[in-house]
């Protein structure tokens, strides 16, 4: 399988009001992806993401998403995601459903879809209102051996599932290493994967039990250098807190919000362009 | 700066620190947990295991993590497994026996909301959600809760119940089933609170130096109970302040070097 | 912790009666842990394990087991476990009840157990003679959402799972390197895990995705070089498939295979005897 | 050795090789199937996806292995899985195009038995067991068998079934909801056998050149249909045969060469 530029991955693979999760936690988040699905403009997408970041408050403020699947939405150590609290506090720009669960729940979730499962099952929590205010729909079962209480998890199975990754080798094969979060469940439960990767090399010089994604189980490859950026890819760039920091202010008013991705998502051609104008490439 | 003042801050961190006993296995939430279960670390309980919600276990960090998958923290980890695994091997299993949750709203039985304040419809204020603390609260053989004290955060009545505490005292939790212990200690930056044995409401057991019992109760939003034998903590030991403060300059150094991604030159040629 | 000689390891943690596991898919079988129960003339066992080999077939014949759970009972690419027939077809030497498992449904019993779960689900295949003919009690389930049919297995939880692995380290924590089966999910299920280990190391020098057990979940760990011959420890020395071949001639009668065991396990005091007899230490 | 000179054990592994289209994902089992699909990936499809059930995904062995998990299957493989994952995320999630199965019985709709001979409480023969076949015979998009024809294993009834085919056939399988589409092909020493369309019973579809139909028959324990269009395969191809005998040969001197165990000299003084 041929790298081929993310435009084009994007442009073929995803479509407007589809189940889209890109996942990566805290690490390997795939921000050149998301810019790209803002480029091109893609409209009622039900995003998926345990932990919606900073390009998850991207997309939502530019209106590319109907419905969001998450489990915490915040920016991590900072506070507040203000465009996603927008989409829900006031419906802008549009209004965005939620279907909200715990980590644990959306792990199981995907850990069923990935499984070829139609749910999953954990043990019933201490009671709370998420599972009745919640569009998730968990349900509590019983264990038909013993009687305990479960609570039963429905699978998620995106249409597609975005990753970012260190490495694609020359047979397509993928390695990601480091914190893993939920991607490689997420990646086995979509129908369709896509993944960027800071480089391409002939082998993965990869230990034994390194997690590598089989190429036959990817869709479209896409070499962007940098293309977890503001997140991090373990071994070549670290995560550039200061600029989660600093995105607590551009995201706080709406205008701040549209003329910032106005000038350094949609009038860059590129994430190395995007790049370029942060002042982040060396 | 003298080694009799520190802020509010600094008592609650090392308040909370102290009550950590060594080799406890802890899952740790980012900010004051983080912080405490640190300084924990880097003073009287040196094997302190720390679990992150990442999947990075035993890990011993040099500066603060900003988020819960900073790079150090796998760098420096025993083991980095998938988040379905630590959630399920290690949380669910069984295997936790500190679990350390903030909140943005806390009741007299140690429920906590980090959802919404209002309606979840319609709320006034949406919160970042429930992440694992709902697990965390359910498994963790018990649970500390460090969350500063005032009236608009522990209420009367939560807007929305995240993770159940003691859910409504009285053995509530124990009937229901559930695995951990319940929120065993509460540390505010006016004390320490604990469950009372049979009602399992909250109490205040302990004061900080300089703090009265009437900013306690004016900081609560329901008539707090207070334990016959309160005690009046000591202030932090110069020890422990500066092993404070040397982590927190070391995380603000840390957090502030800029980032600089390598670009290949040939970048252009092979795909974008 | 301080690793201890095995021989205190097992007098220590393993009683008579437990059920305990030796996991180890083909490779990393613990036989030095094994002929250390041998030899400490355990009785009474239930032994788990997921591919009953070399092992158990000797465990077996000398007396230790009373019940085996297993799912797949054969000499790898040999044929027949000559004494886990007799035992089961003539009850020699003393009758073994056996709880049968599909690998599918035994892996999931041991996710299960590690997950703190009473059962797992696995989706229900094509109707077989198993489920009712074994005592592994799995049972029929609709999905509480889709009414799909799934298969609830009851979980795995051993008093005691013994593994081994290539290192530990100066803190305890243990490394396992290549095929790793389900020994994890053994350990993390288990109420006490005993670990034997090719050598200790001040660090362990694993890439950051490596199969590590952390010290805190491991009750004993022991040094034993070459504690997995005849199977084999990736990174130190091969299977000895000629030595799999051979036993099917050794344990094809009693009288062979206790003059071999009398010979080469009861009368040498340690595996490092038991090496040097077979002639294979170097 | 002339080119034409080949055992019933050659023409069998080179006929299932040929079943194989390259690219395709196989779950390989040990002995013939293993043979098999090495032997495919070695000559006609060298981008065929082996994984064995130890978790070896994508692995390219130079010689075969004894067992299922040897260490040159790890050592070659693109990526090796914990054994729960290979099970749930590529095998029961779908992601398995080809199952390989052998047995010792079979019947007329593909069920198999590898578990006891008479029986299960008291049998005559104890076979090895299930293994993962219940779960291949189910979730592959389509399975092979390969087996020795005899009445012996070609029975009319089974004495016990361990992993489902076609169940009582017209229909039964795809009614209970199996996600795979079930033993599409019968490799023996004797020719092919392949379903039935509307009954689903197995019908002798080829033979290998010099088997008659009155061997076929004589070696199935039940009425043996027959395919109106049989077909007579043609005697394995020279590079088939060779490539074979090469991997065979190669074998051999690996499962030969003895193993030597070092021994670190201060063993005793570290702690057996």
């Amino acid at each position: 399988m041929e790298p081929m530029p993310l435009r084009e991955a994007i442009a073929r693979h995803v479509h407007d009001g589809q189940s889209v999760a890109l996942e990566g936690f805290t690490h390997l988040i795939p921000f050149a992806a998301g810019h790209e699905i803002i480029r091109q403009r893609r409209r009622d997408l039900q995003l998926l993401r345990m932990t919606p970041d900073v390009i998850f408050d991207q997309m939502i403020g530019m209106g590319c998403v109907r419905q969001l699947t998450f489990s915490w939405g915040g920016n991590p150590g900072v506070g507040s995601l203000h465009r996603l609290r927008d989409a829900v506090e006031h419906q802008w720009p549009a209004p965005l459903a939620l279907i909200e669960h715990t980590h644990g729940e959306m792990a199981v979730a995907y850990q069923a879809g990935a499984s070829g499962l139609p749910c999953g099952l954990m043990r019933r929590g201490a009671q709370t209102d998420l599972a009745q205010a919640s569009a998730a729909g968990v349900r509590h079962v019983p264990c038909p051996f013993s009687g305990i209480a479960l609570t039963a998890v429905p699978a998620i199975n995106p249409d597609v599932t975005i990753l970012h990754a260190q490495q694609v080798d020359a047979a397509g094969n993928v390695l990601i290493r480091g914190i893993v979060g939920a991607a490689k469940e997420a990646a086995m439960a979509a129908r369709c994967v896509i993944v960027t990767v800071e480089e391409q090399v002939e082998r993965l010089e990869a230990d034994i039990n390194s997690i590598v994604l089989p190429a036959w189980i990817i869709a479209a490859v896409s070499i962007v250098p940098g293309g977890a950026y503001p997140s991090y890819a373990h071994g070549y760039y670290p995560r550039d807190n200061r600029f989660y920091q600093e995105w607590d202010v551009i995201a706080r008013d709406r205008q701040g919000f549209e003329s910032w991705m106005q000038r350094h998502v949609l009038e860059v051609p590129d994430h190395a362009g995007h790049l370029q104008l942060l002042g982040v490439s060396a | 700066m003298s080694e009799i003042t520190y802020t509010a801050d600094e008592m609650m961190t090392i308040t909370a620190a102290r009550q950590l006993r060594n080799r406890a296995v802890c899952f740790v939430g980012i900010g004051l947990p983080s912080a405490a279960c640190n300084l924990a670390r880097l003073t009287h309980a040196p094997d302190l295991v720390l679990i992150y919600e990442s999947g990075t276990v035993g890990t011993r960090p040099d500066s603060l993590p900003l988020s819960i998958g900073d790079g150090e923290l796998a760098e420096t980890a025993v083991a980095v497994v998938p988040l379905p695994e630590v959630f399920s091997y290690y949380l669910q299993g069984g295997r936790v026996d500190v679990g350390f949750l903030g909140a943005a709203q806390i009741d007299r039985f140690g429920n906590l909301n980090s959802t919404v304040i209002g309606e979840y419809e319609r709320p006034t204020v949406r919160l970042p959600g429930a992440g694992g603390a709902p697990e965390i609260a359910t498994h963790a053989r018990e649970v500390l809760i460090i969350m500063k004290q005032s009236p608009r955060s522990f209420v009367a009545s939560l807007d929305f119940r995240t993770s159940g505490g003691y859910l409504e005292g009285h053995g509530a939790r124990r009937a229901q089933g559930c695995p951990g212990a319940g929120p065993r200690t509460v540390i505010t930056d006016i004390g320490i609170l604990r469950p009372h044995p049979q009602t399992e409401e909250l109490r205040l057991v302990a004061l900080y130096p300089g703090k009265t019992l009437q900013e306690a109760k004016a900081a609560t939003g329901w008539p707090l109970q207070v334990d016959d034998d309160i005690e009046i903590l000591a202030p932090p030991e110069a020890a422990d302040l500066r092993a404070l403060r040397e982590l927190h300059a070391r995380t603000a150094v840390a957090h502030a070097s800029p980032v600089r991604i390598p670009i290949p030159l040939n970048a252009n040629a092979r795909g974008r």
